[in-house]
């Protein structure tokens, strides 16, 4: 079967750092190909090459039979290559419809016709199994259904290449087998898909071949049911994963029952959250699993001080009131990774170490001037213990891959060792290596006494870490799991049937 | 698979009618209704057809340059130069008709040019500041304030430094001259309102200016060519700035290469502000910019006609000024 | 429109308007005063507008006393043109209109015709005088710096040419650079500083207002240098701190620009009002300070 | 595990040494240089003391409001409202040591005042346009456009218009004296930017700034208190106009509130984006700001001196400001 696509002896380098070097990567007619790697490795690099958004040092590419050198996305679309890129890249103020018609509005005697557009996003929408008023501004909408509208208007314009870097990073179970079903469809009409992720069952699932990348090289492509996910992963991170396992899983699901940290009672927030009840205690990681919009995040940021409460009663470490603003809550020893990077965490023109102790400075400074000396040797700690792969400390933070970014974020609210750590979506955007490595540091550190709450839309993650589970559904708790009921079968039944008054369910 | 289908409420859609909603929403007509009102009561002889025109003509300049502002600020950009590019072809145009410049075959075709050429010459300036913003890639404020502070030179230098009097009714028909008993120029204005909304609205050019103040990066992922929208958006302005300028010489039978359109960059923005479009871009209303000049023109004629001290009344503008935009924000935040 | 000026019936009190085109300097506010005091010592009402500086707000001002109903507005024009408008429409409205202290372009409006009068002072002599005082003071030999006023206004272009046409025919006095000032103190200090900088050799100021002449007197002293022995100053309108200067002898000598106006404007009135034929210029006398006499005047200086 | 933290070079240093970097690095300073060769070749008697305190003097208080200016930028704002500001402070120093306002137990008491109080006042107008800013989310540019055409007003009111003219040596000082034969006031500058560039580079403040104005959302969540830092940097930028039209109505011994401080924004502006701080925030140097004031200070002198008219003087000085501005740009794309 010929080539849709070959890229070969690609070489990239930024400032004189090597992104590529000499990578490869081949994509046959009508199949789905997953490209994976660690976080630096080069894989949205390699794609940005292709598609023109960076130009290429050294490598040709040849795409349906011709070479090409794209000058520029829009160029790349015009020759049949679609791409969703890793930061969701929309224009929140506008429509849906306007956002998924951009670049292609349906014209009538020249003007726009509206009443076309809106049936085209819906009708493309539809097939997501998603129904929203697509005349509202994006931004009145979840992450989630921003994530979905981007893939919604890259399969739109009908490309012989679909390009999706880590489409699903922040999509719930339920969306990604949407997601997957239309990747069938498409791959069905002839349409070649490049797939990037950090999740491998979904590689499994819906992957041809793969190609695995390592510090910016091709190491190794295969079909996806000829390597098995040990060598998948061993091939990926250059080592085993065991080795990066510590066996200290369980230490803290044994102990018994500890002081309450955080207990949040009957929490209303706007409309999307009217009756949240759940508490976290000392050393324990907590889970909120729930479908998106859910009212997990806002429920979170309430905590956190970030919005305002409407009802219901909130009580950190004894204090019977809630935060009124983050700074409150730091001081009072929380910390808050929100889901999303770009917009809430990263300040992309500092450099790596300032962004890493920015929630720390007040501790680092001497009467109101910043330690440098100090500063540094944490951040060198931070960098080594989660193994953020940058030029150098003084590198800006934008530079970084998405993965690497969520690391420096996440490493800002470890260095302030916190009471409590709520994190939102951790793990998004993290390749396996770290993610289990992110993981076990958090249990290590619960061990050591500090209360988690974890958000995710990866049911797998929250059972593996969580010794207990509050499952939310259109804003209210519908059901608290713990001991053996922590499994996703439970939480999936809860998610799916809980009905509206708590329910305990403990298996022993 | 039923059971996933996602059918959410926008997180900040508008939650029913309330008196504050609306008046958030249309916070820049109530502020108009409550000044019209105001003076209805307290100015003497307002309702006459007199001060209509005196308002009418004393807002046209603003208005058609705040139309320009707003779909550069619609792009998130910002233009500081449009009052010298208003000397600018305050300052050419009369060199052209009375022959200064080249002469004349006819009267009636320096009357012609003298209606063309200026504006496009101001057209050809605002090109510039869109291309030292596109390909400089100078920051729209700076990248302006180069003509700002030249644009009054070029006037000096074309003119050098004298003022230019003249009495040639067919050109002034665009200052004075009456339409209906209305005046050309508040005709002008209406009609240019009207188009440059539609074309907002409802063309695909307008799409993309609003697309490129949105989110600049996806625009240009999207394949919208942001720096010739950029580049057409300062030239649209540059034109309805030389249009204003003649306007207001044809007004004063004179050109003074010093004042024509002096300040008339922030009345226009002002204008813009008040009128509800987001100065960041993304969002953007030309009748509401019609709105917000009104609004400010009418504070500053009442508060003339009532006799206010200067002092007092430029204290006013600002406040009056501060309460449409602060009324505007409440349901952006 | 070649239809009659407005007539101005007899009265004893009128509604009287004044359009100041600005009031940020001392000789404006004397201005204002004279008119204001003259006002109120006849029992007139005065309406008073200040343009700021600004030709279009006085358009809009004038429009505004058209819309209260004045009977007669004294319009001193912020430029010689663009205030053409403002007084044909008051011409159109029935309301006579008295020039002060600037005209307007006599080829678009005549005196006698349009508007009742111009009342005002002599600019182009204001600058001849000046440079006949300067000639005296330094017997024919002067290298000069001039500060401009506001470029394209008529006093600065008149006090230019009353001072270059007079000392075209001087051979051994030269202008030896000149800028404007915008007649403003600091702007006039600033030049002046540059100037004495570039032009070491410069022994005389020649300044279109008092205000610039005390910015260039504190340039001359920030720059070491003697004010009224190494560097001559001379200019144009007879301010309290000008005179003071004069003085202290820091100053030569300072041409009056008169502007006590009240008593010539509403004596003028009254004369229209009898329907007397009134000229096109009634010139405001201008006296002129040097030390012979500024102790003793500077009582009254404004 | 060390295998995946990589030690590669910084990523700034391995680009090596070019012309064209070293340029659009030190674009600014570069430019400096060129002004002074030029001055020192063409303009009579350039290289005099005299000169340099002339230069000194006339350019403080361009780069004292904008230190101010710098800060607010940094925080992704702008600030009108200075040149106001400064004739408010300006206006209210007379009428203290005057004695107009209050009796006055002693002058020395008097002149104390002088100092002290116009500066507060102008801050808290500063705090104004900070509140303005973060409690009514109002845009800076509209939000401290209320003060630029308002403050005016006020200080108008405050002298009713009337121009206050006084020697008074011990207020004076600040404008006319001399440490060490250096004008006070270029002393007075020096120590401000250094303080301000200190505060910027090694205190939490100055990081909280910057970190607000790179990502408003990302810092407020990061525990740093947005509201407090943007409503402190428009404070500063008020105290540091006040101090500065102190300096200039010294130097006039005449305050003017028509004319002090008119046009301020637009160089205090320019000064900034000449030393090469992004205008949209995150990224700022006190220092640029600095060399960029003596661009366009020498610009202007330079010109002035070499006889060039007013018009023309305009458009090169612009032409400097769009080269220096350019060479910025290049490494910030
Ligand atoms: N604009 C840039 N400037 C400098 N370095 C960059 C830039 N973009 C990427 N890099 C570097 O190139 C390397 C590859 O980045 P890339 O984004 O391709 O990784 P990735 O495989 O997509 O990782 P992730 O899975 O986290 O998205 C990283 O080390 C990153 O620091
Ligand atoms: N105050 C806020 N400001 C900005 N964005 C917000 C705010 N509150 C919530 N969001 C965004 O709205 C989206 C929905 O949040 P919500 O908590 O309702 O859903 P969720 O349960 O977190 O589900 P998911 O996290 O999968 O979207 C989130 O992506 C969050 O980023
Ligand atoms: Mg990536
Ligand atoms: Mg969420």
């Amino acid at each position: 079967m010929p080539l849709l696509l070959t890229m070969q002896r690609i070489d990239k380098r930024f400032a004189g750092v090597p992104a590529l070097r000499s990578a490869s990567l081949e994509v046959e007619h009508g199949e789905v190909h997953a490209l994976i790697g660690q976080n630096g490795a080069g894989k949205s690099t390699m794609i940005k090459i292709l598609t023109g958004y960076y130009a290429k040092d050294a490598g040709e590419i040849v795409f349906d039979g011709k070479p090409v050198e794209f000058s520029s996305p829009q160029d790349a679309q015009k020759s049949g290559i679609s791409t969703i890129y890793q930061e969701i890249n929309l224009v929140p103020y506008r429509s849906v419809t306007e956002n998924i018609c951009l670049g292609r509005e349906r014209r009538r005697f020249g003007l726009l016709n509206w009443p076309a557009m809106h049936a085209e996003a819906e009708e493309l929408l539809a097939r997501f199994n998603i129904r929203i008023d697509v005349r509202q501004p994006l931004m009145t909408y979840p992450t989630a259904v921003q994530q979905m509208v981007a893939i919604a208007r890259a399969i739109g314009f009908d490309a012989k290449l679909v390009i999706m870097d880590e489409p699903t990073s922040s999509l719930d179970d339920k969306e990604v087998e949407v997601l997957f079903g239309v990747i069938r469809q498409l791959k069905a009409a002839g349409v070649s898909i490049i797939f990037v992720s950090h999740k491998l069952d979904e590689l499994y699932a819906v992957c041809d071949r793969v190609t695995i990348m390592r510090d910016g090289r091709t190491i190794r492509v295969s079909r996806m049911d000829d390597i098995s996910k040990l060598d998948l992963v061993t091939a990926m991170l250059g080592r085993e994963l065991s080795r990066v396992l510590h066996e200290d899983g369980d230490s803290q699901r044994a102990s018994g029952p500890r002081d309450p940290l955080l207990t949040v009672e009957h929490l209303a927030v706007g409309r999307k959250v009217h009756d949240v009840t759940f508490d976290v205690r000392e050393g324990e990681i907590v889970g909120l699993a729930g479908l998106l919009g859910s009212g997990r995040t806002e429920s979170a940021r309430v905590v956190f001080g970030a919005d305002r409460p409407e009802g219901g009663k909130i009580q950190f470490h004894n204090v019977p009131k809630p935060a009124a603003e983050p700074a409150e809550a730091i001081l009072a020893g929380m910390g808050f990774l929100s889901e999303d990077r770009k917009l809430e965490g990263i300040i992309p023109d500092m450099s790596v170490r300032e962004n890493l102790t920015l929630a720390i400075m007040p501790q680092l400074a001497k009467n109101g001037v910043v330690d440098e000396a100090r500063s540094r040797e944490i951040v060198d700690r931070f960098i080594e213990r989660l193994g953020i792969r940058c030029a150098s400390p003084e590198q800006r933070i934008r530079e970084l891959s998405g993965g690497n970014q969520q690391k420096v974020l996440l490493a800002r609210w470890l260095c302030m060792n916190p009471r409590l750590l709520i994190l939102d979506e951790p793990t998004r955007g993290i390749d396996v290596g770290a993610k289990a490595e992110i993981l076990s540091l958090v249990r290590e550190l619960a061990g050591q006494g500090l209360g988690v709450l974890i958000i995710s839309s990866e049911l797998e993650e929250v059972v593996e870490a969580a010794s207990r589970i509050f499952v939310l559904r259109d804003g209210n708790t519908v059901a608290q799991l713990s001991g053996d009921a922590v499994n996703e079968q439970d939480v999936m039944a809860a998610m799916a049937h809980g009905h509206n008054e708590l329910r305990e369910t403990v298996h022993d | 698979m039923t059971e996933s289908v996602t059918t959410l409420p926008p997180t900040r859609s508008t939650s029913g009618f309330d008196i504050k909603s609306f008046l958030t929403r249309h916070g820049a007509w109530v502020a108009l209704a409550l000044l019209i009102l105001f003076n209805l009561a307290f100015t003497p002889n307002f309702a006459t057809w007199q001060t209509l025109n005196v308002n009418l003509t004393q807002v046209c300049a603003i208005v058609i340059v705040g139309v320009g502002m707003t779909l550069v600020i619609a792009t998130g950009g910002i233009d500081l130069s449009v009052g010298s590019l208003m000397a600018i072809a305050g300052s050419l145009a009369p060199l052209i008709f009375l022959g200064k410049l080249f002469p004349l075959p006819h009267p009636a075709v320096g009357i012609a040019l003298a209606f063309v050429v200026p504006v496009l010459v101001a057209g050809a300036f605002g090109w510039f500041n869109g291309w030292l913003i596109t390909r400089l890639r100078i920051q729209p404020i700076i990248a302006t304030l180069v003509l700002f502070i030249a644009g009054r030179g070029i006037a000096q230098v074309m003119t050098n430094g004298n003022l230019q009097v003249f009495k040639v009714p067919e050109f002034q028909y665009i200052g004075l001259g009456r339409l209906f008993g209305i005046p050309f120029q508040a005709v002008l204005m209406v009609v240019i309102v009207v188009a440059a909304g539609w074309m907002l609205r409802r063309t695909v050019f307008g799409r993309q200016i609003l697309a490129v103040g949105g989110n600049e990066r996806a625009a240009r992922l999207a394949g919208i060519p942001v720096v010739s929208v950029k580049r057409k958006v300062y030239w649209i302005s540059g034109l309805l700035s030389g249009i204003a300028g003649l306007i207001v010489i044809a007004r004063n039978s004179a050109a003074d290469a010093n004042l024509v359109g002096l300040g008339m960059e922030l009345d226009a923005i002002a204008a813009v502000a008040v009128g509800g479009t987001l100065l960041t871009g993304g969002r953007a209303t030309v009748v509401g910019t019609l709105v917000g000049a009104l609004i400010i023109q009418l504070v500053r004629y009442t508060l003339l006609a009532n006799g206010v001290p200067d002092a007092a009344a430029l204290v006013a503008k600002a406040g009056i000024i501060v309460l449409a935009v602060w009324l505007q924000r409440q349901n952006q935040s | 429109s070649a239809q009659e000026l407005p007539k101005l019936k007899q009265k004893d009190k009128y509604k009287v308007g004044f359009a100041q085109t600005e009031s940020n300097n001392p000789w404006r506010i004397a201005q204002t005063e004279s008119m204001k005091a003259e006002a109120a010592k006849l029992g007139h009402q005065l309406v008073y507008t200040d343009a700021a500086g600004s030709a279009a707000k006085q358009v809009a001002d004038v429009n505004s006393m058209i819309a209260q109903g004045v009977d007669l507005i004294f319009l001193a024009p912020r430029e010689e043109k663009p205030l053409i408008p403002a007084v044909m429409a008051a011409k159109k409205a029935g309301i006579p209109v008295v020039l002060l202290d600037r005209n307007v372009d006599q080829s678009l409006a005549k005196a006698g015709k349009d508007y009742v009068t111009f009342i005002g002072s002599d600019f182009v002599d204001e600058g001849r005088r000046a440079a006949e005082a300067l000639d005296k003071a330094t017997n024919g030999t002067a290298k000069i710096i001039q500060l401009e006023g506001t470029t394209g206004s008529s006093p600065a272009n008149d006090r230019r040419k009353g001072f270059e046409d007079y000392i075209k025919n001087k051979p051994g006095m030269k202008i030896i650079a000149s800028q404007s000032g915008d007649f403003a103190r600091d702007k006039g200090r600033q030049v002046a500083e540059t100037l004495l900088q570039a032009h070491p050799d410069a022994t005389a100021i020649y300044a279109h207002n008092d205000e610039m002449a005390i910015g260039a007197i504190s340039a001359l002293e920030a720059a070491g240098k003697k004010p009224g022995k190494d560097v001559q100053i001379v200019s144009i309108d007879g301010t309290r701190d000008a005179l003071q200067a004069i003085i202290d002898g820091k100053m030569l000598a300072t041409v009056e620009c008169n502007p006590k106006f009240g008593p010539k404007a509403f004596e003028t009135l009254a004369r229209y009002a009898k329907g007397e034929q009134i000229q096109p210029w009634v010139v405001n006398t201008d006296r002129f300070f040097d030390k012979s006499n500024a102790a003793q005047l500077i009582s009254d200086a404004y």
